[in-house]
């Protein structure tokens, strides 16, 4: 009898009936309150929506089944991106221009002023040079500054403070004593290499740096070279030595006045051409070291910053500090 | 006053120096610096857009000293200024409203370089929405992206960091297929400024040839701008994301960072590749279906959190939904409603997360519900900002959700055989906003007898104090919410015209 | 349909390129170890620059350097993609030291590399 | 622009500055007397402020939300109706709720919107176009809920959320068909007799019908009507007493009313008349009608009793809506202000007597009449009228209804519906007079001696005796209220 009645409550009439009763809540399902199940002495709307308490074991994908589920739809239809998109990619290859035409899209009147009339424009005899630090100088500006703020992260990240007092960073003072530890001491062979290759890798960069805009290279893989040779000079002989000529202040100044002079150098130049004034900075005579205006000047400038940031990611990286 | 037309190059110029200034001083200075920066942008916006308004159209301003194939340029109309100027407001308030928990959250010694984020966050807003050159586009995109990673993990805690890489893995995905896509782009037209490539692509429309590669550059350029902006199958970092960061990095994260990429897109389709060419190709109808789903999804997984944060969070998932659903009607008035959808939600989501801010800092650091209840009643103005923004969320009339969701429908009514899509997901979209939201306001109302008989009225030494600049803040937001609801007429023609001088 | 042979002979820089761009981004989006995913972060870029250089590319001309004083144009290749390529290279530089530094702190944290693995441990901690 | 006329935002502006203004200093320390005496002063003002300011024809234009939808107040002689209507009970009702909430902790937060809510029903009735109607119902709806979850416990505040989510759902029901009916020049200013242009509308017939239907349904959920009803009888109950008496006399018929604007004034009745739609409405006012009397008949519960009879007298309009003609209308429309009268009035004894003695339950009211004899007293003068004895108020909009019914030629309602009617006009009698008779006459097992007098302070049972002295005269002297809704009637038909 009982069943019958329970079948009967259960059955959608019977849900229909209890409904327009009123004994059944239509929007309980949806609204996800419910008393909950020790029904609490004050009665609270807080504990009540605390009736929708997802345990702890909801996120973890091996109890969960529903998360598990969707996990692997999740990767089922990632590898379905990647496929659908490499095929895409191949199929359109086909339709693109061919490989090394002269009458492609991309060989237009863009690039013949560049070459043609780069000489009298920006006085670089390294066409790219000139295109990147005058023709489009705004994006070559907004990649030193992506250089910049991913030096900013990284120090957020692995910069230690002596202010904080979390064991976090005891652990990683602690890494800096070993690593200081572990350095080597007094690598002869290293040592004596070093000596030799250490200056020679300086004057390499800083001739690249230089000639930017006269030959291949400028201030990006320059800056890179003497970064490298900083390392070296690190590696070998140890922070002591190192910090008698290169410590964080050194590093903040020398990438700070760089950028400034570069963002500055770049304003002026900006403002003078769109407001169609005169720049008065000479371009020199092509081929000269002193020549092309601007440019060299920014070599210089983005040299020393990614001198600096190398050697800043190399010692961030290995023990938190300059 | 032909001066004005150097303020954007300006403002965007002043917030990178700021930036490399910031990281140079110490916490207080750099967000004296910052604040200032910030308001000075916010100067120039305002006087830009009077220029513009006077002039009536875009204005092209060489980046160097060469014209439009072969320099860089930025270009600025009636809508650029007035999103700088809405984003510059936007950010003071979240950076007024959330650095008292700076301060708390981050590690002695690196304030500052949460400054210096925010300066080269600015800066980078201001040139997505102001370039005029693809490539720069993308050099931009890369700063916007690292800098939001850099504001998610100077949390310092685990959580921050893994939402952090979570953030930086997915949007890198998405940068790749957008530097994939105009390198192609680059390929078939020969061109990086947005005009000659846009007449480049009329030319390619015409004569059929490279058609295909288009094709596939605007699927490209859409799906890593919507990966970035995390639409809904891509949107698994967002909770966290938002959930985790300081305060003032969640209300910007949520209401700028995402939005700079959606006004990229939107330029794009508009000024490079044409938006009747890129109807014409049918992407908008994949943007249009996961729009809506993202709609429904977003809200049904928001309403099942118990953390006040992550609700707002996923309910964010819902609102970029309605933005992509905007765009993806494919007309005129499904993208100026996609466009005030974006301003109301960079309003509303703001208040929320600022106003949550004054709502956990009285009830001793907790986020969840039970946490939060009778929170309202010891921060008054806190509670009244959930409530409007929460209201807003909702489609209250006289708020700016209102005359979304109103403009919305009425850029359905033109589409037949989206119409209806669009109503029921709307209307499913807002009675599940009802649910989630209007629970947690009755919570934050409501509290147990115990301390209701001390708290739940309004006595004096119930209020907790918060910080000054947080109330004035929530204040503020809330203003700007009753100016979209009010004078949302002004707002709308400015968009559409500003949307006339994009192409 | 598809045109091996095109493929294979006038566009092969470019089918290259786009292979492994489907490798790198294969790698970034499905494999769970962090440092995979950054070395397929290296190659998606690297498939870019070698898309661009492959266009910038010209049959039997020189590098854009100005040599014996010749500016005809049709002597050189094209400057511009070796430009967006320096670009390139220094956004890519940053990003992947970005990536690196994180991982590092997670290395730290959760003793593992494996994203799942390390999202699992810290619903974990969050419920708890 | 037509005249603009700012005098008509003064009885919206002033009590919803009222309700900031108490919300905002409940927390000074007044004593609940003088907070009493200023909403009561205040209440009366707004009353003759309504009265002063709604004269017919004032036009107010408050601005634009954009190009085509502006928000407008129009005042018309349903308006005018509606307004002096709302102030009234809402005035009565406040003096009551001053005495009955004395020593509530939420007093100031219960009138902060209370009194908010009374200027947003105001600025409902005068709205001049559907929007601006749809903007001030969505309104009232939010801003009404609190009222019901007054009390903060788990049942009140279910019961709050309850009504929130059916009044939002059907609130955005009716915002689709606004949207649907847009393109046919739905949104303009009402008009008696519909302002949809109708070369539009040909070839989309079926489009307006089943908008027309989303409609009435949508705004139906606020009157209860059958599908959506679900929601009443478990939030009026919950609600303080006269929260529950100003929501079963006013705030169900902001539903009618809507849907006398949204029909009447936009749609135009003639062409629905005949429609499927119009016998859809019709089956369902009718089903509703018997539901709720007779869910009221087997209910134990007192106030939920009410409720439920609330339910099946707000289907008595729809009905008179439904049937659409003059004579039905005029008794739809005038059982409104009868029916308000009179359910406010039971609501607040119910309240009174809950207030005095505790009790909820009808079967614990016995020898009620002899403790409270004046309530009782009132209580039986009103039952009366709603079950429509003759010299009764509620006597006359039935037999408008009745007679409307009967002229109209939609047969079988025509007949149908009269008998129905009759049916629950009998189940009225039946759940309303048990209560005046246990209470009068406890029978003879009753315990002798003096029954301990509980009778309410003479604050709570004036408006009692007010309004069921009004529902006296309205009954006999029901020609002017009549009149005017004939003249409103004769516009639409």
């Amino acid at each position: 009898m009982s069943r019958i009645r329970d079948n009967y409550k259960t059955s959608p009439a019977g849900r229909f009936e209890a409904w327009y009763k009123d004994g059944y809540d239509p929007m309980d399902d949806c609204m996800d309150i419910h008393k909950p199940a020790e029904v609490s002495e004050e009665n609270d709307v807080a504990d009540v929506i605390a009736g929708l308490d997802l345990g702890d074991t909801v996120y973890d994908r091996t109890t969960n089944k529903a998360l598990r589920i969707s996990g692997h739809i999740y990767k089922i239809l990632s590898v379905v991106l990647c496929v659908v998109m490499i095929g895409a990619l191949i199929w359109m290859v086909q339709y693109l221009p061919p490989f090394g035409q002269p009458d492609n899209p991309v060989n237009n009147e863009v690039s013949e002023r560049y070459i043609g009339s780069g000489i009298q424009e920006t006085g670089a005899v390294n066409f790219v040079t000139g295109m990147i630090l005058d023709y489009r100088a705004f994006d070559t500006f907004g990649e030193s500054c992506v250089l910049f703020i991913a030096t900013i992260c990284v120090q957020i990240l692995l910069r230690y403070d002596e202010a904080e007092k979390d064991p976090a960073n005891v652990r990683r003072r602690q890494k800096a004593a070993t690593d200081r530890i572990y350095e080597p001491k007094n690598d002869i062979i290293l040592q004596k290499v070093s000596v030799i290759l250490v200056p020679l890798l300086f004057i390499f960069g800083i001739y690249i740096i230089l000639n930017g805009h006269l030959s291949p290279g400028g201030g990006f893989s320059g800056g890179a070279v003497i970064g490298a040779g900083l390392i070296l000079y690190l590696c070998s002989f140890g922070y002591a030595k190192t910090e008698r000529f290169f410590t964080v202040r050194t590093f903040r100044i020398i990438s700070l006045a760089a950028l400034i002079t570069y963002c500055l150098a770049k304003s002026y130049s900006f403002y003078t051409g769109a407001n169609h004034l005169e720049s008065h900075i000479p371009l020199g005579t092509p081929g000269a070291i002193l020549s092309s205006g601007l440019i060299l000047v920014l070599n210089i400038c983005v040299g020393s910053v990614v001198a600096c940031t190398m050697y800043a990611f190399y010692t961030l990286f290995r023990k938190g500090d300059f | 006053m032909d001066f004005l037309r150097n303020l954007p190059f300006f403002s965007i110029m002043l917030a990178m120096f700021t930036g490399i200034i910031s990281s140079a001083v110490n916490g207080r200075t750099a967000r004296r610096l910052t604040l200032t920066m910030v308001t000075a942008v916010l100067v120039m916006s305002a006087l830009t857009l009077s220029y513009t308004e006077q002039i009536g159209e875009s204005v092209t301003y060489l980046m160097g000293h060469f014209p439009a194939p072969w320099g860089n340029e930025i270009r600025f109309g009636t809508l650029e200024a007035f999103l700088a100027l809405y984003f510059s407001i936007i950010m003071l308030l979240s950076v007024l409203g959330g650095w008292s928990h700076v301060i708390t959250d981050i590690e002695a010694g690196k304030e500052n370089l949460f400054y210096v984020l925010i300066d080269m966050m600015m800066s980078s807003l201001l040139a997505m929405i102001y370039t005029n050159d693809l490539f720069t586009g993308y050099v931009f995109v890369e700063i916007n992206t690292i800098a939001a990673c850099g504001m998610i993990m100077i949390r310092q805690n685990g959580h921050g960091i893994v939402a952090a890489i979570r953030y930086m893995v997915m949007s890198l995905i998405g940068s790749g297929l957008f530097l994939i896509g105009i390198s192609l782009l680059y390929d078939v037209t020969g061109h990086l400024l947005m005009v000659p490539a846009h007449n480049a692509i009329e030319q390619i429309v015409t004569d059929g040839i490279y058609y295909t590669p288009l094709l596939v550059i605007i699927v490209l350029i859409s799906v890593g701008m919507a990966i970035k902006s995390g639409l809904y199958p891509f949107h698994s970092w967002i909770p966290e994301t938002y959930g985790y960061a300081t305060p003032t990095a969640s209300a910007i994260l949520s209401s700028l960072v995402s939005k700079g990429y959606i006004i990229l897109l939107i330029k794009i389709f508009y000024r490079v590749i044409g938006f009747n060419i890129v109807i014409s190709s049918h992407v908008l109808n994949a943007l249009f279906a996961f729009g809506v789903i993202a709609m429904i999804m977003g809200s049904l997984h928001a309403i099942m959190q118990t953390d006040c944060r992550k609700m707002i969070a996923f309910s964010s998932v819902a609102q970029i939904g309605y933005i992509y659903m905007g765009i993806g009607l494919g007309t005129k008035a499904g993208m100026v409603a996609a466009v005030f959808h974006l301003l109301t939600h960079a309003a509303t989501k703001s208040l929320l997360f600022i106003s949550a801010v004054g709502l956990y800092e009285v009830s001793d650091g907790r986020t969840d519900y039970l946490g939060l209840r009778n929170a309202a009643y010891r921060n008054r103005v806190a509670g009244i900002a959930f409530s409007v923004g929460a209201l807003s969320m909702v489609g209250f009339p006289m708020l700016s959700g209102f005359i979304s969701k109103y403009l919305f429908a009425t850029a359905a009514l033109e589409k037949p055989h989206k119409m209806l899509i669009t109503l029921v997901a709307l209307i499913i979209s807002t009675v599940l906003n009802a649910i989630y939201f209007l629970r947690q306001v009755v919570t934050i109302y409501s509290g147990r007898p115990g301390e209701a008989a001390s708290t739940s009225h309004f006595i004096k030494e119930a209020i907790a104090e918060s910080t000054f600049s947080n109330r004035f803040a929530s204040i503020a937001l809330i203003l700007l919410n009753l100016f979209l609801g009010l004078f949302s007429e002004a707002v709308i023609d400015l968009i559409s015209r500003g949307l006339n001088l994009f192409a | 349909m598809l045109d091996i042979e095109v493929l294979f002979t006038s566009h092969l820089e470019e089918t290259v390129a786009m292979i492994l761009f489907g490798i790198g981004f294969s790698l970034l989006l499905l494999n769970r170890n962090l440092i995979k995913k950054i070395m397929g972060l290296n190659i998606m870029d690297t498939a870019v620059y070698l898309f661009l250089t492959a266009k910038g590319y010209i049959y039997g001309r020189m590098v854009p350097i100005l040599t014996d004083g010749i500016t005809d144009p049709n002597a050189y290749t094209n400057p511009i993609p070796d430009g967006l390529v320096l670009t390139g290279i220094v956004v890519s530089v940053s990003v992947s030291a970005l990536l690196l530094s994180l991982t590092i702190r997670l290395y730290d944290r959760y003793h593992t590399l494996d994203l799942d693995k390390i999202i699992m441990e810290w619903r974990k901690e969050e419920d708890a | 622009m037509m005249n603009n006329n700012a005098t008509l935002l003064i009885p919206i502006i002033l009590p919803i500055l009222c309700g900031i203004l108490t919300g905002m200093f409940g927390k000074l320390r007044l004593r609940a007397r003088y907070k009493g005496i200023a909403i009561a002063g205040m209440l009366a003002a707004e009353a003759v402020i309504v009265i002063l300011a709604l004269r017919i024809g004032r036009v107010f234009v408050v601005g634009s939300i954009n190009s085509d939808i502006r928000i407008l107040f129009r005042v018309d002689a349903l308006s005018r109706l509606f307004g002096a209507l709302v102030a009234f009970v809402w005035f009565l009702t406040g003096i009551y709720a001053c005495e009955y909430l004395k020593k509530d902790r939420h007093f100031d937060s219960f009138f902060a919107f209370y009194l908010m809510t009374e200027g947003l029903i105001v600025a409902l009735s005068v709205a001049g176009n559907m929007i601006t109607f749809y903007m001030f119902f969505e309104m009232m709806t939010m801003l009404s809920f609190p009222m019901v979850m007054h009390d903060r416990t788990h049942e009140a505040i279910r019961a709050g959320l309850k009504y929130m989510f059916y009044s939002v759902a059907g609130a955005l029901m009716s915002l689709v068909a606004i949207f649907m009916l847009t393109p046919y020049g739905y949104l303009g200013d009402f008009k008696a007799g519909g302002i949809l242009d109708i070369e539009a509308l040909t070839g989309h017939e079926q489009v307006l019908l089943v908008s027309a239907l989303l409609m009435i349904v949508g705004l139906g959920t606020k009157a209860g009507m059958f599908p959506m009803h679900a929601w009443l009888p478990t939030a009026h109950p919950e609600a303080p007493a006269p929260a529950s008496a100003v929501l079963s006399g006013v705030i169900t018929k902001t539903g009618v009313i809507g849907i006398i604007r949204g029909v009447f004034y936009c749609i135009g009745p003639r062409l629905l008349a005949g429609t499927w739609v119009q016998h859809v409405w019709i089956i369902l006012s009718l089903i509703t009608v018997l539901m709720g009397s007779m869910m009221a008949y087997r209910e134990p519960m007192f106030k939920k009793r009410l409720a439920y009879s609330t339910v099946s007298q707000v289907s008595y309009m729809m009905f008179g809506l439904s049937v659409m003609n003059s004579v039905a209308f005029t008794g739809a429309v005038s059982h409104i202000v009868f029916h308000s009268l009179i359910k406010t009035t039971l609501f607040l004894v119910a309240g009174a007597v809950i207030h005095q003695t505790g009790h909820t339950r009808v079967d614990e009211l016995k020898a009620i009449g002899k403790e409270m004899p004046v309530s009782m007293i009132c209580y039986t003068i009103v039952s009366l009228g709603l079950i429509g004895i003759p010299p009764l108020s509620g006597f006359v909009s039935k037999w408008y209804l009745a007679s409307g019914a009967l002229m109209s030629g939609t047969t079988p309602y025509s007949w149908l519906g009269p008998v129905i009617l009759l049916v629950s006009a009998l189940l009225t009698a039946g759940y309303l007079l048990p209560v005046t008779i246990r209470g009068f006459f406890p029978g003879v097992n009753y315990g002798v001696g003096t029954p301990n007098r509980a009778e309410p302070d003479a604050i709570m049972y004036l408006p009692m005796i007010v309004m069921a002295v009004m529902t006296l005269i309205l009954g006999i002297y029901p020609g002017f209220i009549t009149a005017t809704i004939q003249l409103i009637a004769e516009g639409i038909f």
